[in-house]
């Protein structure tokens, strides 16, 4: 007799595996995560990464130093500019080169027009990943305005190739300052309308707030970093507290969270997005002429050798590059900090209570990028 | 890219960038002799940045006290990077102090024979995936680390693409 | 044969069908949705008998709620281990429970003959009235056993939450 | 003849139905991604016929042709029938739902409750589809439809109960000729109220968890293509409908109105709330399920039993109809507040700190602890 299952044990009600991704519509890419859920509740969740491994850095190895920055480009592919930046910057670092005021500052608008940018692309996606249909299409109206300067500054959209070691491939055309002119005004009023249609809205805000909250100390302690560090309210940015290319020079304000929950995460950017715009607007008042190669720089770079680390504010973060040269045309060794790494890794921590839903919302704030994740 | 022809370069006489620390640099690497004593590290300075080597059995010893350090007060691991000599391995620890602003590098060597250092994730939680990657790529050994799985790599694969020594042009995946 | 008797024939068979299918059924997913459809199909007898409202409250309470919330427990549950139960010890007084009410079914159907009674339509406003005036105090004691039920299971619900 | 009559003009009347409700989805398709498109600022299907009018018949024409894939390991039996388990409902409620005085195919005595009971059989197909797929994120949608239904169907029911009270009677024609100042203006409360639930029950923004893309990637559709998909679109889309027409009846005085015909009316009206139904769906972000429930069962259930009482109260007592009105309002004004204070102040209104950078810059720490003499407050990035 075989009857025993109905009256002495009770019914295990079932604990769902569910496999989010690799295919799935809001990983963000191709990033798996496996999470068992009681009901809708998260019982554990454990992150799997890897399948846009492309080996960059070792890849690096065998390249020569301008090839590499091909490879920077499609590490984080919404924010090229800031790759191509931190890598050039180590090289110049090590090379002890000098860039011309001009491209320094060309370098600084390219950055934030890509911070913005990127801000709007996570603002559209995380719309989404709370049910919203509509920020994406805002967002992207106003990305698109960008894509379209960068298109014409660097002749692509996406990959952009720019920066060179000693300055930039080429100076920008001759109406650049006039189509920021036309299209600062429209960012501002963009960035505005954004923030009304989404940040408070009462449902957005239901389903944000006291979400995936992430205290100071474990922010730290994952060391995330920007923009997920900040709203855990660490007042950190690389661009102040180690001022690199010509930032010092500029008045802007870091946006900082108190809780440290999706809303602050969404809403630091929200800020960051204004903030760049201010940043903007001061380069382009100061925008010097010049030259935009620093001379004696040579085609084939052979940096002494020596290692360097330089970091940069990326829009997702600190992003990194250790570099080592022994001397040749080719890095002996290329180490990439990327801030999605970490910040991924910090989400274990924000998963406490929460629900299937609220999964998709952190990792949406947390706005990784796995080409950087998994290099 | 290991087995290609020695490239016409003229290694030798590349030269080394030489260290170019500020004062705060200068003031940082005195106090962190003066602190590391005990350890016996070997400090110098590249570029602006002061690196300290020590020896891999008192790593974490060294990073607790870099860490709980009050004047030192490193509490943020910005960057775990594996470098392959190909006689040894360092493994690098780029540091950074939130409240202080200030920055170093600790460094361990690790025998390649024996390629085992001990985790770090005691100290700097973060170190997590990291230590992951380098046992991935490097196959370093962290001792200690909670679940040294594949990390990027598929489960299963083959030998450490990150060492200069991985055949890449012998390597058939299929 | 009228129209009516055939419908009410197909009816009848597919309530029993269905009935015989939910014991019978291996699989009890299959089980409650065959149960779905001989309550769908009783809900039609009682058009038959001109008791719409009742039908109505048969598809509402039963098909929409009650089954509902059984396919949300079983998906809730292990479905494979049900498909391992071959046998259950309730089965003797499952038998006697059913012989009695095939008995009194019997019997009843033994002292009314089904014709005798003339089909009479009542209006959802008589049955109103009826209810809630002759028939309010049995009216109201099934209201309250519906409610001792409710608080009942919200203390389960919470007890089994707080632990 | 008889035959006839009892067989064949009821039937014709079906088909008749079918071909309008067809032609009904197609228009509500088009409207939704036009008006969508105007609310995101885009222009929608421009390209398929004038004004992309064709669209809805080319994507139409795109799901039938399309290969109907069913997963292995699927229940072959249930995955198919369940498309047409959640059409069926949906299309029978319309057999009692007047279009206009005379307009209807069998106008039932009940016909209110029958159009809130048939309904609630549409959830089956839901069910039976999410069990069937053999995916895990179909059993969570339809768990989560089967979970949202039962909380959101009392609402409804006590809602039509008020309503019947009102009006004395649940017969659909009757309750549209009965009103005086329509409903919606007698009883507000009880037209908030049908339109939430309703929401909620057809699984519309920003009630849709059931197939909540971002989460559950489809619900219990994620397995189903081709033609099987789109009888589930339609099913959608005629509940929709319905829920618009029955709102229109219930609440806005049906077909009545003045210069145009009758039809047209109700046809305006149900526009209109639908129009409603998709500008929520442009704006709203979606509730999560806990947040699901408690607004059903601790904020709607509560309501539509309030709403019963304050229509007893006026009925009872013989009050001008304006008394109920104010009830009504009293209600969802406080209400509304409530739930705003919860959700929105609930811990001071949320923001971030600016912190200018001069500031943190100026906070680089002095390093007297370095013991040195000289010290070097700039950044030394050369």
């Amino acid at each position: 007799m075989s009857g025993d299952l109905t009256t002495t044990r009770p019914l295990d009600t079932l604990e769902l595996m569910i496999n989010m991704g690799p295919q799935h519509p809001s990983t963000h890419g191709v990033f798996r995560m496996v999470v068992w859920v009681d009901g809708e509740r998260i019982v554990n969740m454990e992150p799997y990464i890897g399948y846009l491994h492309r080996g960059s850095e070792k890849l690096s190895e065998g390249e020569l130093y301008n090839q590499v920055i091909t490879l920077f480009d499609r590490l984080d592919y919404v924010s090229n500019f800031n790759n191509e930046l931190t890598f050039c910057m180590a090289i110049e670092k090590l090379m002890g080169v000098q860039v011309p005021e001009r491209a320094q500052y060309i370098r600084v608008i390219m950055c934030e027009l890509n911070r913005i940018a990127s801000h709007l692309l996570f603002y559209g996606t995380f719309g989404l990943d709370v049910g919203a249909m509509t920020p994406i299409m805002y967002g992207f109206r106003d990305r698109e305005r960008i894509q379209s300067i960068f298109e014409a500054v660097s002749g692509a959209r996406l990959m952009h190739n720019y920066f060179r070691v000693g300055g930039l491939r080429q100076d920008v055309p001759s109406d650049f300052r006039e189509r920021m002119e036309r299209l600062l005004p429209q960012l501002e009023q963009g960035v505005e309308e954004c923030d009304q249609l989404l940040s408070y809205n009462e449902v957005f805000l239901a389903r944000t707030r006291s979400i995936g909250v992430l205290t100071k100390e474990e922010a730290i302690a994952y060391g995330a970093s920007g923009p997920v560090l900040r709203a855990s309210g660490v007042p950190e940015d690389v661009r102040v507290s180690e001022p690199y290319s010509v930032y010092d020079r500029f008045d802007f304000n870091v946006p900082v969270g108190k809780k440290g929950d999706c809303w602050d995460r969404y809403y630091v950017r929200v800020e960051e997005m204004r903030e760049s715009l201010k940043i903007i607007r001061q380069v382009l008042a100061q925008l010097p002429d010049g030259p935009i190669m620093a001379a004696g720089v040579r085609r084939i770079i052979r940096p002494p050798r020596g290692e360097v680390y330089v970091r940069t504010e990326n829009p997702r973060g600190d992003f990194g590059v250790f570099l080592v040269s022994d001397g040749t045309d080719k890095p002996y060794r290329v180490k990439i900090r990327p801030p999605s790494f970490l910040n991924l890794q910090a989400m274990q921590a924000m998963m406490r209570n929460a629900y299937v839903a609220d999964v998709v919302v952190i990792l949406g704030s947390v706005d990784i990028v796995l080409g950087e994740v998994d290099r | 890219m290991a087995e290609q022809p020695p490239r016409p370069h003229r290694r030798e006489e590349a030269p080394t960038a030489g260290p170019a620390l500020d004062e705060r640099g200068t003031a940082l690497m005195a106090l962190l002799a003066d602190r590391l004593a005990t350890f016996q590290p070997q400090t110098a300075a590249v570029l602006d940045e002061v690196v300290v080597t020590v020896p891999r059995e008192r790593l974490v010893e060294v990073l607790e006290l870099l860490k709980g350090d009050e004047q030192l007060d490193f509490n943020y691991l910005r960057c775990l990077s594996v470098v392959d000599y190909k006689t040894y391995f360092e493994v690098v620890y780029h540091l950074w102090s939130l409240a202080k602003r200030h920055k170093a590098v600790v460094k361990v060597r690790v025998p390649y024979e024996d390629a085992k250092t001990p985790s770090v994730i005691p100290v700097y939680r973060g170190a997590d995936w990291y230590e992951r990657e380098g046992h991935d790529l490097f196959g370093l050994m962290f001792e200690g680390h909670p679940n040294l799985k594949p990390l990027l790599l598929y489960e299963g694969f083959d030998g450490y693409p990150g060492r200069k020594s991985f055949p890449f042009h012998e390597y058939n995946e299929w | 044969m009228s129209p009516t008797l055939a419908v009410f024939y197909l009816l009848a068979a597919i309530t029993l069908g269905s009935a015989v299918a939910v014991v019978s059924s291996r699989n009890v997913v299959y089980a409650v949705l065959a149960l779905l459809l001989s309550l769908v199909a009783v809900a039609g007898l009682f058009i038959l008998l001109l008791a719409e409202f009742l039908a109505l409250v048969q598809v509402l309470i039963y098909a929409g709620a009650i089954i509902i919330v059984l396919l949300f427990a079983l998906m809730l549950t292990r479905v494979e281990e049900f498909a391992r139960v071959r046998d259950n010890p309730q089965r003797p007084i499952a038998l006697v429970v059913a012989g009695a009410v095939l008995g009194i079914l019997i019997a009843a159907f033994l002292r009314f003959s089904p014709a005798t009674q003339e089909l009479k339509h009542v209006g959802v406003t008589a049955l109103g009235s009826e209810l809630f005036t002759r028939w309010a105090i049995p009216f109201e004691v099934a209201s309250l056993v519906l409610l001792v039920a409710l608080i009942g299971a919200i203390v389960i619900a919470r007890a089994g939450g707080r632990e | 003849m008889s035959l006839a009559a009892t067989v064949l003009v009821p039937l014709l009347g079906l088909l008749a139905l079918f071909t309008f409700l067809s032609a009904v989805v197609l228009s509500l398709v088009w409207i939704e991604r036009k008006f969508l498109g105007r609310i995101q600022m885009r222009l929608g299907p421009m390209r398929v016929g004038p004004f992309g009018l064709l669209q809805p018949v080319a994507d139409a024409v795109k799901l039938v042709t399309k290969e109907d894939v069913m997963p292995f390991g699927a229940n072959r039996a249930l995955f198919w029938v369940a498309p047409l388990a959640m059409f069926i409902p949906a299309f029978m409620v319309w057999v009692t739902i007047p279009f206009a005085r005379d307009w209807v195919i069998r106008n039932l005595e009940l016909g209110l409750f029958y159009v809130v009971a048939v309904s609630v059989l549409s959830i089956v197909g839901l069910v039976m589809a999410g069990w069937s797929s053999a995916n895990k994120y179909a059993v969570l949608g339809a768990l989560r439809a089967a979970a949202g239904l039962i909380s959101y169907e009392i609402p409804v029911v006590m809602v039509a109960l008020a309503v019947a009270m009102l009006a004395g009677s649940l017969n659909l024609v009757e309750i549209v000729e009965r009103q005086a100042p329509i409903y919606a203006v007698v009883a507000p409360l009880g037209a908030l109220l049908l339109l939430f639930s309703g929401l909620a029950e057809t699984g519309r923004t920003p009630f849709d968890i059931y197939h909540a893309e971002s989460e559950v990637a489809g619900g219990p559709y994620i397995e189903y293509s081709g033609a099987h998909w789109a009888v589930f679109y339609l099913a959608e889309y005629v509940s929709t409908f319905a829920l618009g027409v029955l709102i229109s009846l219930l609440f806005l005085g049906g077909w009545r109105g003045p210069w145009l015909p009758p039809v047209l009316w109700l046809l305006i009206k149900a526009y209109a709330v639908i129009l409603v139904i998709f500008w929520m769906r442009g704006t709203f972000p979606r509730l999560r399920i806990d947040q699901l429930m408690s607004l059903g069962w601790k904020v709607l259930v509560p309501l539509s039993f309030a709403n019963i009482l304050i229509a007893g109260v006026q009925l009872y007592y013989r009050w001008p109809w304006w008394a109920l009105t104010l009830m009504s309002v009293a209600l969802i004004v406080a209400v509304s507040f409530e739930v705003y204070r919860r959700v929105v102040l609930a811990g001071g209104k949320p923001e971030v700190e600016l912190v200018p950078a001069r500031e943190l810059r100026r906070k680089v720490p002095v390093r007297e602890e370095f013991k040195t003499t000289k010290v070097s407050s700039e950044g030394q990035q050369g």
